[in-house]
């Protein structure tokens, strides 16, 4: 399962993307274990209304939607664009 | 007809306006929107600005939008570029051209596509002030223009 | 900045919307809205369109508009040109630039131009047919949007 | 007084504009007078919902406005630019 991370959750965390193997089974298991990772992680998802979701390169609004099918998991604060 | 470019190099709104549907007679109605970096924000001034995207997913994201509007407006064709990388002030940012029968599909078009574009497309905006630099954070009005639209 | 010329002359939208502002690096957001000649009207193939005006009121009213404009938004620049004559098909009609700090300014207040100007701008078409012609009347709708702008 | 005349309103009465002296203290009055004079006249102010008025450049809704004070007035259905 490939993750990437943008904006300051990307920069908190310290690395762009990366390919993991979890038994999480919901987007929030994934966080968790994540974020138990060390500080970086569990700073970049200490606030977690900032965090928005895509699975697949779709925005995914329950932290407890399944992962189990994902192949590319995004972690990032709302977007600023435009 | 529906083009989106996402890409770091800059591009000429004027061309691309009078380029979009130079041989069509049928439509009333053409308009232009182009976001600029503003010399100034929350009163910090503004020497770049740095703008990070998520590539595969701002595509599909930016087709999602103008294929819901389409749906929604008897709209012709939308062309959209949109920049990523390192700016400064007084460079184009996004460019959307949209054409119609009646002006108010077209300009209701745009207010449309920039509302989600603000709001779901995977564009993330950094400032580089004289001293530090800081992340845009998401405007809320920009957040409740969508839940009008939802409505 | 307020620009209004009425003219016979054709112009160039994207090279107006280059021109305006060109210098300035305080403003975010930049709309252009060009109105062309359609080919087809109520099922009628339109060969020519004539645009005949009342000078001296057209300059006033669109002041007025603009005036208006600026009052009611932050709207920084307005630049508009108003063409009149015998047109035809493809040929622009009339092009609006406005610049803001934000994007909902620019494009509330190019909506709220164009709703004014449509009945309010002492300008009126006739359209040419393969056989006939016939003055353009007034929609209903075009009426409707400024009670809308008035409440 | 001047008077002016547009798209229709124009053609049905066969001239741009006149210089016009008038006992007309309104609107109304000044219509009822044109539209005495003949066919033409009276065919272009046949509808009066159709007739727009503007006094010195200044759209005025009420027949019943003074035109005593007026040195231009128009006369024109509807607008129908952009």
């Amino acid at each position: 399962m490939q993750i990437y991370y943008f904006s300051w959750v990307r920069e908190r965390v310290g690395i762009n993307n990366e390919n993991i193997k979890t038994g999480a089974k919901t987007v929030g298991e994934l966080i968790a274990e994540l974020s138990s990772r060390n500080e970086n992680y569990s700073f970049a998802f200490s606030d977690l209304k900032q965090i928005k979701v895509a699975i697949d390169h779709v925005f995914v609004d329950d932290f407890n939607y399944s992962i189990e099918q994902a192949k590319e998991i995004a972690f990032f604060p709302p977007v600023t664009g435009g | 007809m529906l083009s989106i470019k996402i890409q770091e190099n800059d591009f000429d709104p004027g061309a691309i306006f009078n380029s979009v549907a130079y041989n069509r007679k049928d439509f009333g109605a053409k308009v232009l929107f182009t976001g600029v970096v503003k010399d100034f924000h929350n009163s910090n001034t503004i020497e770049k600005l740095f703008i990070e995207h998520y590539p595969t997913m701002a595509e599909k994201q930016l087709r999602k939008i103008c294929e819901n509007t389409f749906e929604r407006w008897e709209i012709m064709e939308i062309h959209i570029v949109h920049r990523y990388g390192l700016l400064e002030p007084g460079d184009n940012i996004v460019n959307l051209v949209l054409i119609s029968r009646g002006r108010e599909e077209a300009l209701e078009g745009a207010k449309f596509i920039m509302d989600y574009l603000k709001s779901e497309a995977p564009f993330w905006k950094k400032e580089y002030y004289g001293k530090g630099q800081a992340w845009v954070t998401q405007k809320i009005k920009d957040a409740k223009n969508i839940e009008v639209w939802e409505k």
